[in-house]
């Protein structure tokens, strides 16, 4: 069970900083995917298989496959390389302010005792997720759906395209 | 109310004379003469009978003073100033000889001025003048006295700048009053001084700047200090240095000769019987205060004996008729001082009332020559002029005589007295500039008799059509002052010449230790020294009549030949050039270039305002370069501020 | 760890056998449908098996194909692109369950490579995984066309994922749980619970939907030779071709395994119950065996005498004769077996494991027949327009699967 | 594994994404490390509701899943919008509402 | 009915001019007659009103015709309003200057007349309102809302720099009172809340927190007097102003920063006050000297006249540095003075300027032929500024040196050079542009003064004459406040200096 954590987050991290560091799109958008597996496999060793499929259908199946289209349609690699790397010092100082950053988040986190409680029988399953959502949760399981809806309306306003040779459609 | 009404009636004539003079002008109107005549000449004249019938009484004997209250002046916690009056027998001979020597020169200058465009104004400004002299005359406290002091000031920068379309005339005017005001200046600050030592002890309602008061606490005033400095040698110091100032000795006398820019009776009775004389009236009314500080007395006789011998070196080679006369007064003043600076006070208001009287015919008698010549003021063009004005010359003779100090005149006693008084208190480098100065009057005055009135004719062809002998009206004055100036001498005969020398005792001025002092020296030495004074006249005398007896060659080339000396004297030592050089121009320099545009202009205003202003504007652009519109650059920013409240929280 | 490493091998074999048994199918019933002989030529020895030897030299002539990168390619990408798609495909074999649970003394001993409560969430994750081979070949190969299939396929597959998900769902309700071996067990009354007649709307969605979501036939807009050429995997050649071809084919042999299990009752024998199985087992595999037996022989005689027209003039003409005589000889030895060694007696575990073979024959039998199914499809129905297949996607099954999923809820609550 | 195992993993995740987005012009893959941040951010929950035996966590983590998907619905709008309008996707080429500094 | 008059005559005079402003508002701009008449008008009247101020004013200490009444209790400021000696006759002299400045303007001023009676309208009211307020916060507020009037007066009708002169004089003002509102808020905390000026002299502060008030209230009066170094706004702000402008400006609100020394400044800090009584006289002292010295040299008249207003007011901050009652009660008298001379120095340039449109002294040159009247009241009045005796400045420079030479004999030494000075360019401007030959052509048409222009300058000439032959009538009046105002800062101190002898 530990090997595993280590692989996983150890996966993670990794990928987590190539995709900040890799100078092409895709290649950060691919190792994002890569990171998303390995969370994945992280939400099943803390028994949230739910979570985890959830993570891999909607995360990587749907987000990142957007993010692809994007990188293809408008077949960005061409311009991102003239994107010059950020000066040395910047990249160091971020980096310093980061491992600032997670030093002091960490000192916070260290206090916290690591016993586990005792789970209950289906934990994290669907049934059990899925009951939950439909009770206690439905209220905002209907306001998501409402997000969804509006979200997808409103990608479509913004991006579509005015096609001002194509006469008008007529809907 | 007697005596207010002196003061009036001048004033009510200087009022309706200016009155009329503004309405003409205003309306374009010629001005009626006759009225301005009666006007201008009669109420002096009323005034002078006023005076002489308050003065009969003092002049029989009489010693109790007059005082007149009129009202309270100022009067602020427990200072009070009373406008007051108060006439005694220094002040009745004062206003006589005002009034009357005034009443003359009116009615002289009704023939003198007669063509000229501000009649009326010139009489109005004339009554003026008399007005604050005689405010100043029987002024009984200090302020008042100051008050009449720069009233006089005011009508001498009027007068003398009467004719202002000349620019020098009005240069001469706006010199004169400024001179004067540092005079003045000097004044306030010894009556601000006498001030601070008399107000603390002064009672509920002390009127603490009359003259008697101060005479009273004359004890208190000897004894105290101010600035460290004996009270008594600094007031007088100051109160000396207006009388400089107004009385043109050595340091401030160089806006007389410009004065003559005036109309010649002008200058007759302000520069030479009344306002000059005021100093020295001023020191005789203070006589007490200066009898107590010694060290002023003895400065005063050194700046008096120098600037009588100083002027009369610069007459002796003046070519104006005027200024000859001008620097003659400045010499005579410096008589009248140098009498006071050893003590003899009524000697020296002996002098004064002689000056006025030979000094006035003199002024007179140039100005009825002037205007014969219509304008011609340079002796050099003049000579001959005997025949053509004969009681000019002969009125003009006998001034002359009486200022040169022979016998039978009244220059010869008064002078010969201060003379004395020098030697006898024991003065005896002051006694020879004395006497050189009366051997250099005498020399001026028949250089200047023989080139204008004897000798051959130079004056040109025009001039001579129509020189004529003045008026009637102008030569009664002359004739007036020249009998006053030939008989006054007798007033004041000295005991060695049988005369029981009354003008000293009746104004019995100064404390008698000056008297005590000078009664050891024998009766012979008194009439050996007269006997001096007039050998030196006469051979100065003599020696002009050698020298100008047939013209200017002769002079002209004895001067090329000591030219550095000529020239020197000439240019009156460029007095006026040093004061100009060392206090005028650097003034001006400062203020210009240094004051204005460099601490008002520069520093103060771009620096303190414009500059701060700037500074601010920059400071605001330099903020503003943060908002550079770069999103990662505020994306960065928050991570810092994160950072810091993290670190914040982490650490406390 | 034993089992655990079994139950993973034997589906993954399992894909690998029908695999080339579908290609075969492919090729042959394509012929047939068009009127013309499928591969014949191949053979090993003279031994064709109608054709189905062909396969393996197909294999091996693209493995052997030269591997040729296109320049400016993203190289990366696209030699990563088709190693996706093809662990993608095989990934969810993982989830089906191939035969009845065996109640072994230490509890059940599911017949499944990996018994997941969430079941058919998996295959739909990976399933949307699969579009990355899809998109990442399309754009990798730096070519526009394979840039504009990739994108369509992508697309297509994305929205008809959406369907086949919710066709599922009446099933799910009924069957109350993701989990596979539940949804089967489900269909374990009789034939008339199979899922198809309870849910005949959602069978017939799902079964569009899965045909779109492998892009078959009336969907295979993508590779439709005439406007993209090869579609997203024109640049490929040789091996990493072969992975797409195969990554294709095992989509499809998953989407039949799916159909089968939800609504064909998996591994059910059609009318008999497990349980019955279970204690016939050894009866029924003694008869089939008896069977099977029996009828090779009866067949071997007609293949022995058949006289084909066309001589090769090599070991294929002799082919039909050998292969009677094996038939032959092979039937004869099944027959004496059985009937020599009498009937099977399993009791207990061997019983369990009979019961379940026979259950895997079935379930292989179902994939065969939607593999055909496919196939059949394939070529007989014309190709969609692209935005009549996006319409028909959006407009038509998404509608119809929200009201199958209605009702069945309706009905559901009500009875 | 107890929890601070997990928090670290997830605070690590938290600070790259961070990093990403400051450091990196390109909008979208500052745009996918916001999506990082967000994992992080579920990991944490997941790992808080693992340890508290409460399933809270993973439903919060569940609407943050859907959340993300919207997000990034409209943010990938907006950055083909900027595309389309800028030619160019660098966060350096938007600096419109710069302030005219020396105005 | 009188006592009601009586009680509130200071509402009376104060607010009049208001209500003037506002009934101009109603009036069309095209009647700008109607519009001059009722300016004239409301301003005759406050001048009235203020004459009863004057015939009733009872010569006893303390303030006369008080009005008090809680104005806004929750800060605890009251609208109380008094008058004693100090601000009594500056109020006449404002009342007296605005009918003076509205008769001379209404001639001068030919487009926008209703903007400038307004604004005139509305500073008069202001400094009526400093002038008589006794609450420390409606004294700030009539402080403040002086500015605003003057600042358009000089922005819109001025001339030349107009607009920055204005800007300067606004801000530099501003500063200090900023720094001033700062000390009252700390002082009302101190006094328990209350603004009345009445509580705050009972106050009893340390010598350091006095130091610190003094030096605010002196800053924001030192500005308002100009003493030396921050007077650079006002030869500026005067040029540029109009010419009722500047005569108010010179006449009333340079004397606001005097009366705040003298109400404010001296009585609530003693012991700060004798701390820095000599650094104030010294400025002051160089301000006279300085002040002369740079209106030696000034090309324009306006400019001469302003410069020589900074070296007036220098006498006066002299006066109030001596503290002794001659001081003080002279230095009050010579705020009237100044302000009397000074706005008719005004009066006159701004008549020239009205013909000839040029303020340079070398435009001009002999014009006394042409314009007798005119030069006859211009030497009145350059003698009354140069303090002859007999006119009015005479007798205030006479007590302030006399009474200041005991407390700071150095200082008054050197104050007596100014008087030199005074007359040096005086008498130099009156020579430049009055004597000497008539050559300049565009002078020859000059017209002399007409009746109105006589009418505005006559009281000014009546007033420096009456006042300086009998000057007993106005200072007995303000004998009475200096003596209270002595008496009370003598104690305050004595008490201090017997505390330092005892510890």
């Amino acid at each position: 069970m530990t090997i595993l954590f280590y692989i996983l987050s150890a996966l993670a991290v990794l990928s987590a900083v190539a995709v900040i560091s890799f100078r092409q799109p895709v290649y950060s958008a691919l190792s994002l995917v890569v990171t998303l597996f390995s969370l994945a496999g992280l939400y099943l060793t803390l028994h949230a298989e739910f979570l985890a499929i959830i993570q891999i259908l909607t995360y990587a199946g749907a987000i990142l496959i957007l993010f692809i289209f994007i990188i293809m349609l408008l077949n960005l690699n061409k311009d991102e390389l003239k994107e010059q790397t950020p000066a040395l010092w910047r990249r160091i100082v971020l980096a310093l302010l980061g491992g600032f950053l997670f030093a002091g988040l960490w000192w916070g986190v260290k206090k916290l005792s690591g016993d586990s409680a005792k789970l209950t029988e289906g934990f994290g399953s669907i049934a059990s997720s899925g009951k939950l959502l439909f009770t206690e949760y439905v209220l905002a399981f209907e306001i998501s759906g409402i997000l969804l809806t509006v979200a997808l309306i409103g990608a479509l306003v913004l991006a579509k395209r005015r096609l001002n040779y194509l006469p008008e459609e007529k809907n | 109310m007697v005596l207010a009404w002196i003061i009036l009636l001048p004033l009510l004539g200087a009022l309706i004379n200016g009155y009329h003079a503004l309405s003409c002008r205003l309306r374009q109107q010629k001005v009626i003469h006759g009225m301005v005549n009666f006007v201008g000449v009669g109420l002096p004249f009323v005034a002078f009978l006023i005076a002489l019938s308050q003065g009969i009484p003092f002049i029989l004997g009489a010693e109790e003073p007059i005082r007149e209250n009129l009202f309270s002046w100022i009067s602020v916690g427990s200072l009070h100033i009373e406008a007051g009056l108060y006439l005694d027998r220094l002040s009745t001979l004062m206003v006589l000889i005002i009034t009357g020597v005034g009443t003359l020169i009116h009615l002289y200058s009704i023939g003198y001025m007669k063509g000229d465009s501000g009649y009326a104004k010139y009489f109005a400004y004339l009554n003026l003048f008399l007005t604050s002299m005689l405010i100043l005359v029987l002024g009984d406290n200090l302020l008042l006295l100051f008050l009449g002091w720069e009233g006089v000031g005011l009508c001498s920068y009027l007068l003398i700048g009467f004719w202002f379309e000349d620019k020098a005339k009005a240069q001469a005017g706006k010199k004169a009053f400024i001179v004067n005001r540092i005079g003045d200046v000097g004044f306030l600050l010894g009556i601000f001084a006498l001030g601070v030592l008399l107000l603390p002890g002064a009672g509920e309602n002390a009127v603490i700047f009359n003259f008697e008061y101060i005479e009273s606490q004359i004890g208190l005033i000897t004894v105290s200090k101010v600035f460290w400095l004996s009270a008594p040698f600094i007031i007088t110091l100051f109160l000396f240095v207006g009388a400089t100032g107004k009385s043109a000795q050595i340091p401030l006398y160089v806006w007389l000769p410009d004065a003559m820019a005036g109309p010649t009776p002008v200058s007759a009775l302000i520069h030479a019987a009344t306002m000059v004389t005021a100093g020295v009236y001023m020191i005789a009314r203070m006589d007490f205060l200066f009898d107590v500080a010694p060290e002023t007395l003895h400065i005063i006789a050194i700046i008096g004996a120098s600037t009588a011998l100083f002027a009369a070196l610069i007459a002796m080679v003046q070519t104006d008729i005027k200024k000859v006369l001008a620097y003659s007064t400045v010499s005579q003043l410096g008589y009248m001082f140098l009498a006071m600076g050893v003590g003899a006070y009524a000697y020296g208001v002996f002098h004064l009332m002689t000056h006025a009287f030979f000094k006035a015919c003199l002024f007179l008698g140039s100005g009825s020559v002037i205007h014969a010549m219509s304008g011609e003021q340079d002796i050099r063009k003049m000579g001959g002029l005997k025949k053509a004005l004969p009681i000019t010359s002969m009125t003009f003779l006998i001034a002359t005589m009486t200022i040169a100090g022979l016998p039978p005149f009244a220059a010869f006693f008064s002078k010969d007295h201060i003379l004395w008084k020098t030697y006898s208190h024991g003065h005896p480098i002051l006694w020879v500039m004395g006497l050189l100065a009366a051997f250099g009057t005498a020399f001026y005055m028949f250089r200047l008799y023989i080139l204008t009135f004897t000798g051959k004719s130079r004056v040109s062809e025009e001039a001579k059509a129509h020189l004529h002998e003045s008026p009637f009206n102008m030569t009664f004055a002359l004739i007036v002052l020249a009998v006053l100036s030939a008989v006054a001498g007798f007033l004041g005969l000295p005991e060695v010449l049988g005369g029981h020398d009354w003008i000293a005792h009746w104004l019995h001025l100064g404390s008698n230790a000056a008297e005590a002092h000078g009664a050891s020296h024998s009766h012979t030495m008194e009439l050996l020294l007269m006997g001096v004074s007039v050998a030196v006249a006469t051979f100065a005398i003599l020696l002009a009549f050698v020298l100008y007896r047939n013209g200017l060659e002769g002079p002209n080339k004895r001067a090329r030949a000591m030219r550095p000396l000529h020239n020197l004297l000439t240019n009156k030592f460029y007095v006026d050039e040093i004061y100009d050089a060392c206090v005028v121009r650097p003034i001006y320099y400062l203020s210009q270039s240094i004051l204005f545009t460099v601490i008002d202009r520069k520093l103060i205003d771009e620096v303190l305002v414009n500059r701060s202003g700037r500074f601010l504007a920059w400071l605001g652009s330099c903020v503003s370069r943060i908002q550079n519109g770069f999103v990662n650059r505020y994306a960065f920013c928050f991570l810092l501020a994160f950072a810091l409240m993290l670190g914040i929280w982490v650490f406390n | 760890m034993l089992t655990m490493s079994l139950k993973i091998l034997v589906p993954f074999v399992l894909i690998l056998q029908i695999l080339p048994i579908f290609i075969w199918m492919e090729r042959k019933g394509a012929s047939y449908i068009q009127d013309r002989r499928g591969p014949n030529r191949a053979n090993i020895f003279g031994i064709r098996l109608g054709g189905m030897v062909h396969t393996l030299p197909d294999v091996i002539k693209l493995i052997f194909k030269e591997d040729i990168i296109p320049t400016r390619a993203n190289r990366f990408i696209y030699t990563i692109a088709p190693f996706i798609s093809m662990t993608v495909a095989c990934m969810t074999f993982a989830v089906i369950p191939w035969a009845a649970p065996l109640t072994l003394d230490s509890g059940s001993f599911a017949l499944q490579a990996l018994e997941m409560n969430v079941g058919i969430l998996y295959i739909f994750a990976i399933a949307s995984i699969g579009v990355y081979g899809v998109m990442l070949a399309g754009w990798g190969s730096n070519n526009k066309y394979s840039l504009m299939g990739g994108l369509r396929a992508s697309s297509q597959m994305i929205s008809y994922e959406l369907t086949l998900s919710l066709s599922i769902v009446g099933v799910l309700i009924l069957s109350g749980s993701l989990e596979l071996g539940a949804i089967v067990e489900s269909q374990s009354a009789n034939i008339l619970s199979w899922n198809f007649i309870r849910q005949p709307l959602g069978c017939i969605l799902f079964l569009v939907a899965a045909v779109a979501e492998t892009n078959r036939t009336p969907f295979d807009l993508p590779e439709a030779e005439a406007e993209l050429v090869a579609g997203y995997h024109t640049e490929y050649s040789s091996l990493k071709f072969a992975l797409f071809y195969m990554a294709e084919y095992v989509n499809m042999i998953i989407a039949s395994a799916l159909i089968a299990t939800l609504f064909f009752g998996g591994w059910q024998v059609p009318f008999i119950s497990t349980e019955l199985l279970r204690e016939h087992a050894d009866l029924i595999i003694h008869y089939s065996l008896l069977a099977a037996g029996v009828g090779s022989i009866l067949g071997s005689i007609p293949l022995f005498l058949y006289k084909s027209r066309v001589r090769y003039g090599d070991a294929r003409d002799t082919e039909t004769k050998k292969i009677s005589i094996a038939m032959f000889v092979l039937g004869i030895a099944l027959v004496a077996w059985r009937l020599g060694a009498g009937e099977f007696f399993f009791e207990g575990l061997a019983a369990q494991i009979a019961a379940a073979a026979l259950q895997l024959g079935i379930f292989i039998a179902k994939i065969l027949f939607f593999c055909w199914f496919f196939v059949w499809i394939r070529w007989t129905l014309p190709r969609f327009r692209y935005d009549q297949l996006m319409q028909l996607g959006w407009k038509a099954m998404l509608p119809l699967a929200l009201l199958n999923l209605f009702i069945t809820a309706g009905v559901y609550l009500l009875v | 594994m107890s929890i601070t195992h997990y928090l670290t993993l997830a605070i690590a995740l938290f600070s790259i994404g961070l990093i990403g987005v400051v450091l990196r012009r390109n909008l979208l893959v500052a745009f996918m490390s916001i999506e990082l941040m967000l994992n992080g951010a579920n990991l944490s929950f997941i790992a808080f509701s693992r340890y508290l035996g409460d399933m809270q966590g993973q439903m919060a983590a569940f609407f943050i899943v859907i959340l993300a998907a919207a997000e990034a619905a409209v943010g990938l709008a907006i950055i083909v919008l900027l595309f389309r309008r800028q030619g160019s996707v660098q966060s350096s080429v938007f600096q419109n509402l710069k302030d005219k500094v020396g105005v | 009915m009188f006592n009601f008059f009586d009680q509130n005559i200071l509402n009376f005079v104060i607010w009049t001019p208001l209500l003037g402003a506002l009934l101009l508002l109603t009036i069309p701009q095209k009647q700008n007659l109607w519009i001059k008449r009722i300016a004239l008008m409301t301003v005759s009247l406050t001048f009235l009103f203020s004459l009863h101020l004057v015939c009733y004013f009872k010569s006893s200490s303390g303030y006369q015709f008080e009005i008090f009444r809680p104005w806004i209790p929750a800060i605890g400021a009251y609208y109380a309003l008094g008058v004693d000696g100090f601000s009594l006759w500056l109020v006449l002299l404002a009342t007296l200057l605005m009918p003076i400045a509205v008769l001379f303007s209404m001639g001068s001023i030919k487009e926008k007349e209703k903007s400038f009676y307004f604004n005139l309208l509305i500073l008069e009211t202001a400094m009526l309102g400093t002038l008589c307020a006794l609450d420390v916060f409606l004294f700030y507020l009539f402080w403040e809302a002086m500015l605003i009037p003057m600042y358009f007066l000089i922005g819109i009708f001025g001339h030349g720099r107009k607009v920055y002169a204005a800007i300067k004089f606004f801000i530099f003002t501003l500063i200090g009172s900023v720094l001033m509102l700062l000390a009252i808020v700390y002082l009302r905390q101190e006094a328990e809340g209350s603004f009345l000026l009445d509580h705050w002299s009972l106050l009893a502060l340390s010598p350091q927190v006095q130091g610190v008030l003094f030096a605010a209230f002196a800053l924001a009066f030192a500005i308002k007097v100009p003493l030396f170094p921050l007077h650079t706004w006002l030869p500026d702000a005067h040029t540029e102003a109009p010419t009722a402008g500047s005569m108010i400006l010179a006449g009333v609100l340079l004397k606001m920063g005097t009366y705040g020394f003298v109400r404010f400044a001296i009585p609530l800090f003693p012991d700060a006050l004798l701390v820095a009584k000599p650094w104030i006289a010294t400025l002051a002292v160089v301000g006279i000297v300085y002040g002369a010295l740079v209106a030696m040299v000034q090309k324009d008249m306006k400019r001469l006249v302003a410069y020589s207003s900074i070296s007036h007011l220098g006498f006066v901050m002299l006066g109030l540095m001596a503290l002794t009652p001659q001081a003080v009660t002279g230095a009050t008298y010579q705020m009237v003075n100044h302000g009397l001379t000074s706005a008719g120095l005004f009066l006159m340039v701004g008549m020239l300027y009205d013909r000839t449109h040029t303020r340079l002294i070398a435009d001009y040159g002999g014009i006394a032929k042409q314009v007798p009247l005119y030069t006859f009241v211009f030497l009145i009045l350059t003698f009354a500024s140069i303090a002859l005796p007999g006119t009015n400045s005479f007798v205030g420079e006479f007590l302030i040196l006399s009474g200041s030479l005991k407390e700071l004999p150095y200082q008054t030494i050197l104050a007596t050079l100014g008087v030199i000075f005074g007359a040096v360019y005086m008498l130099w401007m009156v020579e430049r542009v009055f004597f000497g030959p008539l050559k300049k052509d565009s002078l020859k048409g000059l017209k002399d003064m007409n009746w109105r222009e006589v009418l505005c300058v006559l009281p000014i000439i009546l007033l420096v004459v009456w006042m300086g032959v009998k000057p007993n009538f106005f200072l007995s009046k303000i004998e009475i406040a200096t003596q209270t105002l002595t008496e009370t800062v003598q104690q305050n101190q004595l008490a201090k200096q017997s505390l330092k002898l005892q510890k």
